[in-house]
């Protein structure tokens, strides 16, 4: 595989990229919080507002069919870009932690009763945990988890066990947002269709940063968030299979999702409107169609690879770091652009506040992975993520920082002895 | 962003070489507060003399805010009354909430965490053990280990 | 009372009201369905995208801080326009839609019950209606209904005998979105609480355009939009007395609203951010913000006082044209500016495809109202509503359109004689 | 944007003087087709002879263009085989959705509303009628009034 875009011409389009924070250049590696946005994304916003704004759907006046077909438009290129059948199968939702939710309300309530099984993971990200702890509560059902090893990986050899004829549901990220891990998620699907289990992927960590089809993964429901593949903040996406959707009772209540109301009775619209009530995100849902094009004009496949090249190239610098503890998969391939780590003598908050100081940006904390800090036991790491706009010099940037913070804790260090 | 302000030379130093860390043999309070979010974990332990704290303790894991205001705080409420330790506390909780309070000489080593008012994620730190120490105070007749979470 | 602003100066900040449809000015009359945003809120956009775009909460570098500070200012600004006790009683959602849904699941799950009772209107948007409909379904509860009269009013003398002890909650517009009534809210409230029963306010018709105060009207929830005051879409707000967010259950499971994770088990973080589930809308609630300043600059008394006068030329040019028929009240003060009619001999969808030929956008339909439709015996309606901005050049231009629609039909009527 | 392909006169002709308006005495067929986003109504109604629709009537409420096409229909149906009556119903739809259709000669009033596929929210409303009507053939052996809600 090779890179077909150049890396420096690509960070030209993310104005952000050229601000600065203490009079440094900003070095932003917090992608996996949310991603940075590109000129056209913006542009698309302004565009709208400053154009055809206004309210979608049964608008007979031009600005309204305008916004109304973008708005299906943009649910068609989000169609394309994970290979969805049909855009019928796209439900616009805030977040990649509303999906879920909404997969929780419409259809875990009926198809998840007492005593039936709910399979997740140790490695899940609180969005696709507490929903379904929730449920399982609510319905008296029981939550089981798939082990994580050592080295990050979900420890499959389990599966068998865990998995029953009981078993309604599997859970489970198709990328770690705090070990990187690229879980096998078609073995997963395949085998849970065996016994009869739905699989719901939280993609949020996958779809901005590798081709996935929905299709060939054969997975039922999927949930990715827009802000982090370049859209705006406010646009999640619901995948889900067509027959699903259908049989699914609807989420919210309101506008748009209705076909006729009676004041004590109504009936519903067809998918997608149905799970889409009230008036929608329409500029971001817009710009998150534009976020798509650009990605598409990358090509997801070139994106992946730029992302593998740069993850390896910081795994070598970061190994060098003493007194580094690194987290996740040792190989290359089935890792993400996403690296946690601990620094001897150096809490993480410690860590992100001095590479702050040097306009670095990362995270530090649990990473919305409370059982995961536990299973590792630590009370939280530092973790850098990259996106298509990283630099090997960021990469060097973030070293150096780490360096500064072992000076700032090492000379406290010597001087205690 | 003066680093400086956060990182001086003195918490430095009672982050290396905490004082009064480790869980005493006696206590008649013990309490443990956390900050989930941050990871977070304080115990405080004091050993009671009638109305005053004759000595004070803790122990846990955290960043080099929380756990340099844990020893520090140990240190400067050892043999305090009841009624001192409210007002140091109220003292460092307006501190930390960039309010500019003059602190007695005795107190200067709380000085040294002023800076901490201008990083507002940091502030739940420096102020971890205080509020665990709060609780532990509020609940005496518990007569057990309490615990708090915080944000 | 006099109106503190100059309503061309205003139209300048509106970029989107110097654009041309069909070669000719646009007259935007479908403020009802979503306003237009002015450049400072389309600004705040750009502004955030392009300077410091990153996740809220937790983030230890400086963008991070800088996005955090900037939304929870919006939620203080946010509390002050409807003066709220505190931010904490704001939560942000979608829309005015989620904002009811999220009472529905997580107050009235837990506090409506089998045989309690529900009492509505019959003017209430599907968005008010739909999910009480389904919480009486779920629960086994009864929905009652307030009656409108001829002039479009809630009939109020029936109240007593609908409400009962039984009554738990009250759910009602605070403005028609199609008839412009504004409903006695404060009267309402009054006796609701005597009953012991809870009220919700739809005020997605009213905060955009009135002053709203709601520790005066002391109603426990409030719903409403920020695309319909100025804001971006995708925004909207919930206000609720603290101790009912206190004492509800969550309502979306995920990042943020937690406060400690175990595998099976979680406790909740304090409100708002309970509710606040993933990655929230972080550069719209922003802008948000930003729309709340620039109305306040505007001030509200002055905007109603606008959309009163802009309201009476409008009602006063309608009159006029033969064969209309207009609903809603008759005294000026107790409605807004919202206008309903139908037209002898043209249907609605006709009204707003001729008056789209002539740039002016009005909206025609059921407006998410079905059953007010069939109070008033009536398929649909065309419906004028207006904002700051509107002028009385445009409410011309709306009356000539509508010669335009009975030449192109009286046309044929005359050939079939 | 012209408005004029939209309102022919032919079509305003339809709408004010509806031919086939009204419910006949007798029906083999009753179907009710209703657009409850947009309020209209239309009710259709076939008397049939073997495999020949003798007559079609409707009947209902909406805009000028799903009553002018309600009334078209039933006048280019009147007699036609119901294997005409679907290879007319598929030339529709498929000018409604914007294909190149050359209609013969007897069914040029619908010709006449080609230009709506210009207007795409107006399209359903073109259709309503010709969906009731195929609601109805579909469910001929329901032996009653069938009704179907389209968006
Ligand atoms: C009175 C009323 N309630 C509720 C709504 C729903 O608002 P939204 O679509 O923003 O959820 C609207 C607007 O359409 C409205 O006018
Ligand atoms: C793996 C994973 N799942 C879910 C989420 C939640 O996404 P959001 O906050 O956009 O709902 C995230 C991001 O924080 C994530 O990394």
């Amino acid at each position: 595989m090779e890179v077909n875009f150049d890396v420096h011409a690509v960070r030209q389009d993310f104005p952000i990229l050229g601000t600065q924070v203490h009079g440094k250049p900003l070095v932003y590696l917090d992608n996996a919080a949310t991603s940075q946005k590109p000129q056209a994304v913006i542009d698309s916003l302004v565009h709208f507002y400053t154009r055809y704004n206004a309210n979608v759907h049964r608008g007979i006046y031009t600005i309204s069919e305008q916004a109304t077909a973008a708005y299906e438009e943009a649910r068609a290129k989000v169609a394309r870009f994970i290979n969805a059948p049909s855009p019928e199968c796209i439900i616009f939702v805030r977040n990649t932690t509303e999906a879920i939710n909404l997969v929780r309300y419409a259809w875990g309530s009926d198809n998840v009763g007492a005593d039936d099984e709910i399979l997740i993971s140790e490695m899940e990200h609180h969005s696709n945990l507490v929903p379904w702890q929730l449920l399982a509560q609510e319905q008296g059902a029981d939550l089981r988890f798939l082990r994580v090893n050592n080295e990050g990986r979900l420890m499959l050899d389990g599966f068998d066990v865990l998995i029953t004829e009981k078993t309604r549901l599997i859970a489970v990220t198709h990328v770690s947002n705090v070990l990187g891990t690229v879980n096998p998620v078609k073995g997963i699907v395949k085998k849970a269709h065996k016994y009869g289990a739905l699989v719901l992927l939280d993609a949020a960590q996958s779809v901005p940063h590798m081709p996935v089809d929905v299709q060939d993964i054969d997975c039922d429901f999927l949930a990715f968030s827009g802000h982090k593949m370049m859209g705006p903040t406010g646009v999640g996406v619901l995948y889900a299979k067509p027959h699903l959707l259908k049989s699914m009772r609807p989420f919210m209540g309101g506008g748009s999702m209705i076909r006729k109301v009676m004041l004590t009775e109504s009936t519903w619209a067809d998918v997608p409107q149905k799970f889409e009530a009230g008036t929608p995100n329409i500029a971001d849902v817009i710009a998150l169609g534009a976020a798509v094009d650009y990605l598409s004009e990358l090509g997801m496949e070139s994106v992946r690879e730029h992302e593998l090249q740069i993850t390896q190239y910081a795994l070598d610098k970061l190994r060098e770091v003493s007194g580094i503890k690194l987290f996740g998969p040792w190989e290359l391939q089935t890792r993400a652009g996403v690296i946690s780590f601990v620094l001897d003598g150096v809490h993480p908050h410690d860590i992100a506040q001095i590479l702050d100081s040097e306009a670095v940006a990362v995270r530090a904390g649990h990473h919305c992975c409370q059982p995961l800090m536990r299973r590792f036991n630590v009370p939280a790491t530092a973790r850098a993520s990259f996106y298509v706009y990283t630099t090997e010099q960021e990469v060097d940037a973030l070293v150096q920082g780490l360096h500064k913070a072992q000076r700032i804790f090492g000379h406290a260090v010597e001087r205690s002895l | 962003m003066q680093l400086n302000d956060l990182y001086k030379e003195i918490i430095l130093d009672h982050y290396e070489s905490p004082h009064n860390r480790g869980r005493p043999p006696h206590a008649d309070i013990e309490a443990e507060g956390s900050n989930p979010l941050c990871g977070d974990d304080v115990e405080v332990y004091v050993a009671l003399d009638g109305e005053c704290l004759k000595e004070v303790h803790f122990d846990g894991s955290g960043c080099a805010i929380s756990l340099a205001a844990a020893s520090m705080m140990t240190e400067v409420l050892q043999g305090k009354s009841r009624e001192e330790v409210r007002q140091i506390s109220d003292q460092f909780k307006a501190m930390m909430h960039g309010e500019d309070v003059a602190l007695p000489e005795e107190l200067e080593d709380l000085e040294s965490l002023k800076g901490v008012a201008n990083f507002p994620l940091r502030v739940k730190c420096a102020l971890l053990p205080w509020v665990t120490l709060e609780h532990g105070l509020a609940n005496e007749d518990a007569g057990q280990r309490v615990s708090i979470e915080v944000e």
